[in-house]
């Protein structure tokens, strides 16, 4: 996933996706140099990471479901984060209005990783719950459970069995209740 | 010795004296608000009383509950603390009514030194220099002006009744003069319901230097040494720092023995603080004495080895002095920085909350005197403050480098806190060479660089770092990777209480 | 100066190190090993490398890997901390090959001191008391027997490679020579891989005093006082102090200068200890040197205010020594007790597990090394220590009663710890009396004694207000006034943690 | 209610209600002594008190849903606790094997204070659930909401609207599914 990631105006050009080969790793640019990055532990709005073998801490503060702040070395951030590869349509909403950026980005389901769909366990109209399993991606020859990122109903699924998915793709798109 | 005192108190200050209680085997009551149920100092203390409410009036200062409690207790004596009724010369009465030992000095004492003019006339008559000034109060501006050709500019009004930098106005030509006159009286009379005002030299660039004295009831009196508080945002104190950079080994014999020589003019007893100005050329001038413990009494204990709240205790207990002149070494270097909880992007309004993340700094040489935890809530009635950050080496240099160490390591999550600004003043230079004085904050910091220190700013390489963070939290909570919740947040911080009206007999979440 | 080291150490003492280095602007390098993901010490250092497993032989003491980590990040030196590779010669003698300073000393010295026999024979060559016995290894029991004949019983039979009170056994008689003999030759050879063992005198109800030494690579050598270290339970020090209660100036003197011509002829380097075993008659006897910075290293930077770390970086990095003999002075007492996670109740296995409360105690005089913190799982692949609490004050009495007020602040639920153990010792006559030796534990402790603090039994008082406490929640849960819900506990510690396997690829709480 | 609550081997008779008059108090007596007994904090599974103007903590831990622990004053206390009023059933089970004791103990609402029914929100055969509403009680000249302390099917109903219930009656019987 490409990701531009704004801190305190000062903008990254981040490139994201996990790394098949190491447990708890990610494959990662930023401007395009290479870093390590390694997950250490993550809890509910909060990670302890490894970056270039610095591991440190890392709290997320959010409005209106986005991340805009980082809470890190007893300062806070401000940051803005965009989805550059495959959210034309939400930043054209996020132009629009920054009230709807919020409803948006929490309604569709994402590959995280490039993949095969190997089955799928909704249809269009079901209702979903946060943390459902929705279907089954083969990658980095595993079986991989897919769970909701979201809660609501579905109102469109973009692949079906036998699919190839890219990293980021978006899967199904739901709408809220 | 005592055998049970009440700590008229809050917070870590309560918690310091507890703690001495306990390490001489004395019992102690605490108070508590309503706001307060969740403190450290009600579990530390033997006992621990409610005091309903939540407005200062309502429970730490108020006086008539707080000596019913005493009497409840068969309490021997009382700590006030700081703050509050510390230097409350009324509450000092009443505990002597009631045979209850107020540990501090007489009522007396603290009326006389409350009283800036009749502060200023007795450091007079000890000999003690003074900023040149009108003697008595003034009700008319002509006085003002009479004084002013005669002294030239810049002056100061003061309140007589003031204290911690309210009540004063810098004036700078005659012009201003009449108008700041009248808003100076204004705010004399609203604030401490007194509109005695005088007026005296105003000293620019000087830096705060104060010695703490402890005199007994037998009319020893010694000084432990000199605390620089020059470091200060709107008189507020951040920084202290014992000994003072400033100071040689005469100057510091010099003004300790002025300090001592006003103490005994006072007729004081128990642990007090005289303040000084020190100017550009190292002249001082008596400024105030402090009737009570000050909130930076560690740095002088680190460097002394000297438990000030010990002394208080054996000093009220009617014991002579444990210590002589000739026992007081400075041992070494201590910093206090004082970590509050403020938000500088809203003009550092205090940002109350609950600390989600707590990791206090520890090792060698690190005193911190908090009563934060993980899950604590700081309560919005009272002062900002999370803890005092104490550091101590054997050099000034030693104790700096240990004192960024400890506010590196020091982790707080849920509340905005100062601790930013002070790593930047740790390490700047007008701070590290030691040549600073009380306009250190307006002179290097606008408010502005302030936020920005907060904020991060500037810092490029932990942007880099900040940025993949997020991106990483951002990827992951859009892919299928983790399945965020808002609640389950809020459920990991679950406090359960008491509801109040028992119409619903459950507890329920708040 | 370096500019990089590595920690080569988990916990607290590698927090201890990185503290250090930060104070001294050198960039520190920490390891963990996947238990210890949620260390501190890896936020604390400026870079953390994981070491993949869990056992000590798949990380902390895989050689190959560290040696590998320190040129990944082009470390100056490496500080191995105490335990794991801290006195193993060959992991020295590769880190010298691979051009990385190893802090300590050299290769030899630590090979010569690992060896009891061959330390003895260095420590008789220097002219220090030793305890009498064979001065070579015994191969048959008869050369045991012809000792024990002349000098007669008890005796002790020792691995010469042995340490930390293994491979050691007590012989009364002649009778249970043969016996002893073989089990201690066997128990040498397995756990030591050498069945090198020797015979000498035991000395009965003896006091553990040891010294520390300093030694830089030009010559100079110090001692910095001893520590009394005779409150052990199975060879495990559980209290410490310094100074010793049974030494005077002039014993220590004497015993101060032959440590350090110990330290001299054997070559030595950093810093370092000299185990004596002090008889009842006040007679000393060299027992062991450890080449190493020991656990209890903070007593004496709190009476000497020398900061270990400090001097053990500056040796390493070819600095003469800081601070001259006549420099040191003994400041004050310190106490250490070492808090460990033991279940007294199952034969005081380490009670591993999740702090669910963790209230650590602060203020003046109170220094606490712990990675400890609220909703940290201690992992139970390594020792069971959850922190060590350091006292200090001007006299013995002092410390003792900051102590107990210590230990009475410390909070800790989730794990049972030996914090009700040490409030005992700390009040028991016999320990602050001073009067104690390495007896101290059997003689006063029976485990059943042990377990009876644990539970709090005999505590007429406090068993009355935990029966009203739970009364009161049993009436709570059996009435409608709270619903209780085993689940809410779990959702209150919801911690998170990326699963492993990519097959599920949500985070789930474990 | 009338407890014997046991801590180490020592025995101690207890009675305990609610005070009426005063916020988070309890009115309690010990061996015949009244104690002053006010709740200061409450969190699942522990209680800051004060007892006599005394503030600590206690932390209480369970065996098959028997309070058998407290935590205090970093000691663990041994505790068993019996309800000598009413729970003469469960005395009788208990001494048949502890076994059944845990299951026995946790499938009635018991009356926290003495007062008037003044409505009944389930019937027998309802499935209830923790912390559902399941009656209100006239009590201190308040209405108060009762919610079920347990989760199961209510097997049986002892009380009705306007009866009066004394402090510790069992009101609703259950089982558990």
């Amino acid at each position: 996933m490409n990701i531009l990631s704004q801190v305190n105006e000062e903008n990254f050009d981040i490139e994201i996706a996990i790394d098949p080969n190491r447990e708890n790793c990610f494959c990662a640019t930023i401007d395009g140099r290479e870093v390590e990055l390694k997950i250490i532990e993550a809890k509910p709005s909060s990670l302890t990471l490894s970056i270039d073998g610095c591991v440190r801490f890392y709290e997320f503060y959010k409005e209106k479901g986005r991340i805009n702040t980082v809470a890190h070395d007893n300062r806070f951030f401000k940051v803005r984060l965009r989805n550059r590869q495959q959210d034309q349509l939400e930043q054209l909403l996020e132009e629009f209005g920054a009230g709807m950026g919020g409803t948006a980005t929490d309604t569709r389901i994402m590959a995280p990783m490039p993949g095969k769909i190997l089955g799928l366990n909704v249809k269009a109209g079901d209702k979903v719950q946060l943390g459902q399993v929705v279907l089954v991606l083969e990658a980095m020859k595993m079986e991989n459970e897919i769970s909701s990122t979201v809660e609501g109903k579905v109102t469109k699924i973009n692949v079906k069995v036998g699919d190839i998915v890219n990293n980021g793709d978006i899967m199904i798109e739901t709408e809220q209740l | 010795m005592f055998k049970r005192i009440l700590v008229a108190n809050r917070g870590e200050i309560a918690m310091r004296i507890i703690r001495t209680c306990r390490e001489l085997g004395i019992e102690s009551v605490a108070l508590f608000s309503d706001a307060d149920a969740n403190a450290v100092h009600i579990v530390m203390a033997d006992f621990a009383e409610n005091l309903p409410g939540n407005s200062p009036a309502e429970t730490y200062l108020n006086i008539d509950l707080i000596i019913d409690i005493c009497k409840k207790y068969k309490v021997d004596a009382l700590h006030p603390g700081y703050g509050f009724l510390a230097e409350n010369a009324d509450f000092a009465q009443a505990c002597a009514d009631n045979g209850i030992v107020f540990i501090g000095p007489s009522p007396q004492a603290i009326r006389d030194l409350g009283n800036k003019l009749k502060a200023k006339e007795i450091a007079r008559a000890a000999g003690t220099p003074t900023v040149p000034g009108t003697e008595s109060a003034l009700t008319d501006v002509k006085d003002a002006e009479a004084f002013a050709k005669e002294a030239g500019f810049p002056l100061m009004l003061k309140a007589a009744a003031g204290g911690g930098g309210r009540g004063m106005r810098i004036v700078r030509n005659l012009e201003e003069l009449p108008k700041l006159f009248t808003s100076c009286q204004n705010e004399a009379r609203g604030a401490f319901g007194s509109d005695e005002i005088f007026i005296e030299r105003y000293i620019e660039k000087p830096k705060h230097i104060e010695f703490q004295i402890l005199a007994d009831e037998h009319g020893n009196c010694i000084h432990l040494g000199e605390r620089d508080c020059s470091i200060q945002r709107r008189h507020q104190k951040l920084i202290e720092e014992a000994p003072s950079p400033a100071l040689t080994p005469e100057l510091r014999e010099e003004m300790g023995a002025t300090a001592v020589a006003l103490a005994k003019a006072a007729g004081y007893s128990n642990a007090g603080t005289v303040e000084f100005l020190l100017d550009q050329e190292n002249r001082y001038y008596f400024m105030e004495m402090n009737t009570r413990l000050q909130v930076e009494h560690p740095v002088t204990e680190m460097v002394t080895f000297v438990d000030l709240v010990q002394a208080q205790l054996l000093i009220a207990a009617g014991n002579p002095l444990h210590i002589k002149q000739e026992d007081v070494q400075i041992r070494g270097w201590a910093f206090e920085a004082r970590i509050n909880a403020e938000d500088p992007l809203r003009g550092f309004v205090p940002d109350m909350g609950t600390l989600k993340r707590y990791l206090p700094p520890a090792g060698g040489g690190i005193r911190l005197d908090s009563g934060a935890y993980e899950g604590y809530t700081i309560p919005s009635h009272y002062d900002s403050m999370v803890g005092k950050l104490i550091a101590f080496a054997r050099t000034r240099e030693k104790a700096m480098a240990k004192m960024l160490r400890a506010l590196d390591e020091y982790v707080i999550t849920g509340v905005r806190t100062t601790i930013p600004f002070h790593s930047y003043v740790f390490k700047h230079p007008a701070f590290t060479s030691g040549n600073f004085h009380t306009g250190f904050i307006e002179e290097h910091f606008s408010d502005e660089k302030i936020s920005e220190l907060m904020s991060g700013s500037g810092e490029g390489e932990s942007n880099e770092h900040i940025g993949l963070a997020a991106a990483l939290q951002y990827y992951m909570e859009r892919t299928a990777l983790i399945t965020t919740n808002e609640q389950q947040d809020e459920e990991a911080s679950l406090r359960w209480k008491l509801i109040h009206r028992l119409g619903s007999t459950s507890y329920l979440p708040r």
